[in-house]
């Protein structure tokens, strides 16, 4: 299988997470979504370590891997306190922030 | 002679130890904040005047320089360098002179916050004695830019009802000519190769070709702080919400600040410019006199008149730099430190009487001089000094100024000398009106009627000043000879580049 | 001219400058001490440094009578900036001797005086304290003046220049809180100081032509070179020293300030307005004699100037029933004379003219407060102390009084030799100085003769209708009736005053040029005059016949009262208005003047400054408010618009870069 | 056979991916979610990375899965109103989506395509011994770094959700008062 095929599907992972970013109002979605994103970078540094044959690209998700679980509780901790304050996760509503 | 601590390093941040000391006493220790203060600075003008006794007034050049490298910005190396001639030591004499009346005059003034205004002054004066001795141009746009910081704190919490107005005009206008000035300094140091002032100097030829832009762009930021018309505006609003203390030291050092820069940098580093745009500048000094000798009869708020005052004497000042003679500069040199102490007296007593009335109306005082006959005697030769009256501080200063513009090669007009004397008559009109108003006439208000003499303390802060108003006007000749040499320094540099380019 | 310094000759000389530094110490003294002692020791220190100023200035004038070389007395540096070096330089010639002379003696008599005058004067407007200061400002005073007439250069006069006129401000304002609606006095000391100003202005400008010119500010530098320099410099010095002569001398046109002087307390008119500080301008011209010697345009001008002056002033002086104001035009003519004389080139004749006014004008002013006090006296007499006093009448007014001539006999006698020397009867004094002035104006042209004539003559008659409403009748008032003699330290000044009026005709009576000699080696340039007996008779017959008119007009009605209208303004009509209104020059002064700059001061100070220039800067703080807030709108709070225009940018950029 | 897998795979995470993208209900993009990992994890052990997918499948399709699903449980936001507020919203997103995907695609298949076939995985390579050896020698400061990172977030999840604390703040912030 050549590389461009896995950076292709990478892409489209991509793509679709940002969508989910953008087009979603619910914060959890769009959490979800970034998910999806870092999926689709980690499935393009597996790809490139096959392709090279190095196994950095490989520790390199493992690390995004713990970044992301870290980063998720942090976020859902966010979350759960917007919406003790808030009473909704709405992204829309939370629009306090501006010029 | 080699010192432990540089003397000008000593002189420059001995404030800061006064300022250490007053950061671990508790607030509410209000009378050791103050005595602290009050020593610190009394203890600093001792040092200026140490300073004074190992100055050399035999030679035209800097001295007691210290030099230290410190940072590269811009690829450019810093050095940390401060040096000493007859006109910074003019104005370290007179930072120093006034910073301990002034504190003397907030005794009965600042009752809250006395710590945070102390702190504030002290800072300030180091900024001051700073921007005065620096003789790199990034160390004194550090020290320029660090004056506003401590004054906008002194205004914009113990100033006036429109303070929040005044303090926001005042940083923005001044912050809007540094920033030309901040452009001007990493251009110069990035053609020059260096930011001390005698590298430049001699580099001269490496931005020779953007002197007019640079001159531009020095005297932007100067005129602004002078201030020179019509970038005044911000003046009587500032002068006017400032408290008394702020206003003090705003009349009597800060506007020096631009003056003193024009004649610091300005003329030595490019000085092709400074000829080509002198009749420009003195243009707008005259305007600036007689407009504010105009304008300042108009006013009926004490503060405000003294205000337009200011703009008025400092359009002499200017108009004696940019004639470029002896007897111009050495005279605006005189009537910088003249008006330090004149205009920063008037706004001491003025600040007595609002202290006593709660007024800055005119109209709210009246037939003074009967209630309180040696304040109005003290007010009356200040108001005198004032008006340039002969045998007073003020006069030998104007007198040098306008025979120096009447007779400059540079203007080659003898006309601004001549419509700059008119500002000698408008400058009396108005001085004579406002005494008359406060203190000549009947007692106006009945709530005038028990205002009380001047105080023992009061009488301290007015003293000295008193003295030096009188030494200047009948014996100034120590006062010249350590601004001529500095003047005749500046002068034949002048000569020598005008001559290499003709 | 040239000069030798002190050391070189007599030692005496070294004692100059303590014609300066003796009243110096008075002013001191009572200034830090005054306040703790009585009035006796206070004027007895006011008097004492005065008087010894008048002794050290007796010693100057013996020295130079025995060699009457001018020096040069070097007290101090003062001024140094490159090539301007200016010291405290005194200078002993003759002039300046005979100014320090009539200055300190004069000065000394008006001085014994006010400490009785004065005395009075502050229980009578009722600040006792002020008594003090009186004596500090008229000490000050002295200093000033000496300054003004010892310099040696133009700076240092320039210094007692202002100096007088400081303390001619401080001394009209005395009363300051008196007046009309209480800022009367202060407004003409005011007026007094600001007009000053404008003529110092032009003694400035002046002073800026003589240095860049002559590289110097000494007199000796100026007057030996005068004669090399260009004539369109010395006219323009010439004419700006004429501004400043015209506006501390009372002179067309900024005589206006000297009237309102009279709002200060009579020994000030009597030294200031009178006798010393108004007659600096003569002074300074002759001082300046080498430079108006040789423009001989200029020249004319201060004729002309001295001349309208003297006949305009006289004629005011006619319509004025103030007895001080009458007295206030009076000076202002005779000074008109004096500009003439100096004007003419007859500088021995100016300060011969300078020196007797300076006795007689100083004895007629004193001799009027006499009359005042004697006035206010009488009103205390017939009212309580405590009461309401705005039913008193002016004292000041001649329609008020009438018959003093028996309650105040010893004023009455001073007073008629003051007026009838003023008048120029011979023998006294003021016959023969006024005489040598028409002389010299009679052999340069008869015009000028026939206006000073004419001046002559309303003289005599303004002199004479004084004196005959003042002395002569019946009391048209409670207080005139009612009117003392004042005590001995007032009359005493006043009868030594009246033996200097008649006595000091012999200076430089006819055939006797003992004043010409001795200004011979200050002023070489001068023009002696010598005695003409047809301009003697016409002069002295038109002064009989002005004199006579008075008597007429006013010494036969017995019983006029203050209501009764004047009998001049039956004659003269309308043109009675104009006398008594000054010609309305204050009216037009305001009109021309004083309104349009306070109307472009409010202008300035309203439109230009808050409307315009500050209207710019806000308007550019708004401008970039309303634009940041414009921007702001951007930040819409929406997180995913951050969002969707981060990716759109990443897009883009990576959009770029692929198809590079 | 390799293309068969990897279309099938390809395909089976590009529609669970849409799945989770147009889900109205939370829980079931979080399902789609679950099953997209998964996919991909499969899709780590074609390319030789047995390590990597199971810990996909372990801490993502595992963990942080269950922590998705448990906080929407928690909250009850299943659904939300999906009335859109931003108007050309979604039009400038797909727009510029396009866009991405055309521009990077150029670039992927046409100016620097790499068509030759990956080299087939061997199990010395990248088997959890090696990627155990790398890590804890040449990656030993970042492994240590990622710990703190993890310790911190926990230690700050807890901070933040920890629901008694409002009070003692304000008692504080009354105390300055």
């Amino acid at each position: 299988m050549p590389l461009s095929f896995y950076l292709g599907l990478s892409l489209i992972m991509f793509v679709l997470g940002a969508l989910g970013v953008l087009l979603r109002h619910n914060a959890i979605v769009i959490f979800m979504s970034l998910e999806l994103m870092f999926n689709a970078a980690n499935l393009a540094f597996i790809a490139f370590s096959a392709y090279h044959q190095v196994v950095t690209g490989q520790l390199f998700v493992f690390f995004v891997m713990a970044v992301a679980a870290s980063e998720v509780a942090v976020g859902l901790a966010l979350i759960v306190v917007i919406f003790r304050t808030k009473r909704t996760i709405n992204i829309d509503q939370l629009n306090t922030l501006k010029g | 002679m080699n010192w432990l601590i540089p003397p000008l390093v000593l002189v420059t941040f001995f404030p800061l130890i006064g300022f250490c000391i007053i950061f671990f006493i508790p607030k509410n220790q209000v009378g050791a904040i103050r005595w602290t203060a009050l020593s610190t600075t009394i203890i600093n003008f001792g040092l200026a005047i140490w300073l004074l006794s190992m100055f050399d007034k035999t030679t035209t050049q800097p001295q007691l320089a210290v030099n230290i490298p410190w940072v590269n910005l811009a690829g450019t190396p810093v050095q940390f360098f401060l040096a000493i001639d007859g006109l910074g030591l003019m104005m370290v004499l007179l930072t120093t002179f006034l910073a301990p009346l002034i504190i003397l005059s907030t005794w009965n003034v600042i009752l809250e916050r006395v710590k945070e205004f102390m702190l504030s002054f002290l800072l300030l004066e180091t900024s001051l004695l700073g921007v005065f001795l620096a003789f790199d141009l990034v160390v004194f746009f550090i020290f320029w830019e660090f004056v506003l910081l401590p004054m906008y704190f002194m205004i914009g919490i113990f100033g006036g009802e429109r303070r929040l107005y005044a303090t926001l005009k005042f940083f923005l206008f001044t912050m809007a000519g540094s920033v030309m000035l901040m452009l001007a300094i990493l251009y110069l140091g990035w053609q020059g190769g260096s930011y001390a002032i005698p590298d430049l100097i001699n580099a001269r030829s490496t931005f020779a070709g953007a002197e007019t832009w640079l001159f531009l762009a020095f005297a932007l930021a100067f005129a602004v702080k002078a201030p020179i018309w019509p970038l005044h505006t911000w003046l009587p609003d500032t002068y006017t919400e400032a408290p008394t203390a702020g206003s003090a030291i705003l009349a009597g050092v800060l506007a020096k600040m631009g003056t003193y820069g024009l004649l610091r940098f300005n003329l030595s580093l490019f000085p092709q410019a400074t000829i080509q745009f002198a009749p420009w500048m003195a243009g707008l000094a005259v305007i600036g006199i007689i407009y504010g000798a105009a304008v300042a009869f108009a006013q009926r708020d004490i503060k405000r008149l003294l205000a337009y005052s200011s703009i008025s004497h400092l359009g002499f000042i200017v108009l004696g730099i940019f004639a470029l003679n002896q007897q111009g500069i050495s005279g605006s040199i005189l009537q910088m430190v003249n008006h330090g102490l004149t205009t920063g007296a008037l706004f001491l007593i003025f600040g007595m009487l609002i202290e006593r009335r709660h007024s800055r109306e005119l109209a709210s005082y009246g037939g003074l001089w009967k209630l309180m006959p040696t304040f109005g005697s003290l007010t009356l030769i200040i108001t005198l000094s004032s008006m340039a009256l002969p045998g007073l501080n003020s006069f030998i200063g104007e007198f040098n100024i306008l025979l120096g513009a009447f007779g400059s090669q540079t203007l080659a007009s003898t006309w601004f000398g001549i419509i700059a004397a008119v500002g000698v008559i408008l400058t009396a009109i108005y001085l004579l009106f406002m005494f008359e108003k406060i203190f000549l006439g009947p007692i106006g208000d009945m709530e005038n009627n028990p205002m009380p003499d001047i105080h023992l303390r009061e009488l301290t802060i007015l003293i000295p000043i008193l003295v030096l108003v009188l030494w200047i006007g009948i014996y100034p000749k120590p006062f010249f000879e350590i601004i001529n040499p500095t003047v005749e320094g500046m002068l034949a540099y002048l000569q020598s580049t005008s001559v290499a380019l003709h | 001219m040239s000069i030798n310094d002190a050391a070189a000759t007599n030692p005496i000389y070294q004692l100059v400058p303590w014609i300066i530094l003796l009243p110096a110490i008075g002013v001191l003294f009572n200034m830090l001490l005054g306040n703790f002692l009585s009035e006796l020791i206070v004027g007895l220190v006011a008097c004492l440094a005065s008087a010894s100023s008048f002794v050290v200035s007796v010693l100057m004038a013996n020295a130079l009578a025995n060699d009457p070389q001018a020096v040069r007395v070097h007290l101090m540096d003062w001024i140094s900036v490159g090539n301007l070096n200016v010291d405290w330089n005194f200078r002993v010639d003759t002039l300046s001797v005979l100014m320090m002379l009539v200055v300190s003696g004069v000065g000394t008599l008006i001085h014994i005086y006010a400490t009785g005058y004065m005395h009075h004067d502050v229980r009578h407007q009722g600040d006792r304290r002020r008594y003090t200061r009186f004596f500090v400002f008229f000490n000050l005073f002295i200093v000033a003046m000496m300054v003004l007439v010892s310099a040696d250069n133009y700076l240092m006069l320039f210094v007692g220049w202002e100096g007088v006129g400081l303390c001619s401000y401080l001394l009209i304002g005395f009363w300051f809180e008196k007046g009309e609606q209480g800022l009367g006095n202060a407004k003409a000391a005011k007026k007094a100081f600001v007009v000053n100003r404008v003529g110092d202005f032009g003694l400035l400008l002046a002073l800026f032509f003589i240095f860049w010119w002559f590289g110097s500010f000494d007199f000796d530098v100026v007057m030996n070179n005068a004669a090399d320099a260009d004539p369109i410099v010395l006219t323009a010095i010439t004419l700006f020293m004429l501004l400043g002569v015209t506006g501390k001398s009372a002179q067309l046109p900024l005589h206006v300030w000297l009237p309102d002087a009279m709002a200060g307390p009579t020994p000030v008119s009597a030294l200031i307005h009178a006798a010393t500080m108004v007659t600096a301008g003569v002074y300074l011209i002759a001082r300046s004699a080498a430079l108006y010697m040789s423009i001989p345009q200029v020249q004319s001008i201060v004729i002309v100037i001295g001349a309208a002056t003297a006949l305009f002033a006289a004629m005011i002086a006619v319509g004025q029933n103030d007895i001080k104001k009458v007295l206030a035009y009076s000076t202002i003519s005779q000074l008109g004379f004096m500009i003439v004389a100096v004007g003419l080139g007859a500088f021995s004749a100016g300060m011969f003219h300078l020196v007797t006014h300076a006795f007689f004008k100083a004895l007629l002013f004193l001799a009027a407060g006499s009359v005042i006090l004697g006035m206010k006296s009488g009103s205390a007499h017939d009212h309580q102390p405590e009461a309401n006093h705005s039913d008193t009448i002016d004292p000041q007014d001649m329609r008020n009084m009438g018959g003093l001539r028996k309650q105040m006999p010893v004023t009455f006698w001073v007073y008629l030799i003051g007026g009838l020397s003023l008048a120029g009867i011979p023998p006294l004094a003021g016959f023969f100085s006024k005489d040598e002035i028409l002389s010299a104006a009679g052999s340069r042209s008869t015009l000028l003769l026939g206006v000073l004539l004419a001046a002559t003559f309303l003289t005599a008659f303004y002199i004479a209708r004084q004196v005959l409403l003042v002395f002569f009748g019946t009391p048209r008032s409670e207080d005139a009736s009612q009117a003392k003699e004042s005590s001995l330290i007032i009359t005493f000044p006043l009868i030594i005053l009246a033996i200097l009026s008649v006595v000091a005709g012999i200076l430089n009576s006819p055939g006797n040029h003992t004043l010409d000699d001795w200004l011979e080696s200050s002023i070489p340039q001068n023009l002696t005059v010598e005695f003409m007996l047809p301009i003697a008779i016409i002069s002295l017959f038109i002064i009989l016949t002005g004199l006579l008119l008075g008597w007429t007009m006013y010494g036969r009605k017995s019983e006029p009262s203050s209501s009764t209208v004047d009998p001049l303004s039956g004659m003269l009509g309308s043109l009675y208005g104009g006398l008594k209104h000054a010609w309305w020059v204050d009216e037009l002064y305001h009109a021309v003047f004083v309104r349009p700059y306070q109307i472009l001061a409010r202008f300035l100070a309203q439109t230009i400054d808050l409307a315009l220039l500050d209207g710019i800067i806000n308007g550019l703080a708004q401008f970039i408010g309303k634009s940041s807030r414009f921007f702001a709108r951007l930040q819409n709070g929406y997180v995913r618009t951050y969002v969707l225009t981060l990716f759109v940018g990443m897009t883009l950029i990576v959009t770029y870069l692929v198809f590079q | 056979m390799q293309i068969i897998l990897f279309s099938f795979l390809a395909i089976l995470i590009i529609v669970s991916a849409f799945g989770m993208l147009f889900s109205k209900n939370a829980i079931y993009s979080a399902i789609f979610l679950v099953m997209n990992f998964v996919i991909v994890a499969i899709l780590y052990l074609t390319l030789g990375a047995p390590f990597i997918a199971f810990t996909q499948i372990t801490v993502y399709a595992g963990a942080i899965m269950v922590l998705f699903l448990f906080i929407i449980m928690l909250l009850g936001a299943e659904r939300l109103p999906e009335a859109e507020v931003l108007r050309f919203h979604r039009i400038f997103a797909i727009l510029g989506a396009l866009l991405f995907i055309g521009a990077t695609g150029f670039l992927l298949f046409w100016l620097s395509g790499s068509w030759d076939a990956l080299p087939s995985p061997t199990s010395e390579f990248a088997s959890p011994e090696v990627i155990g050896i790398t890590l804890f020698s040449e990656y030993l400061l970042p492994f240590l770094i990622i710990a703190f990172i993890l310790l911190a977030a926990a230690v700050g999840a807890i901070l933040l959700t920890r629901g008694n604390n409002t009070p003692q703040i304000e008692s504080i912030q009354n105390d300055e008062e």
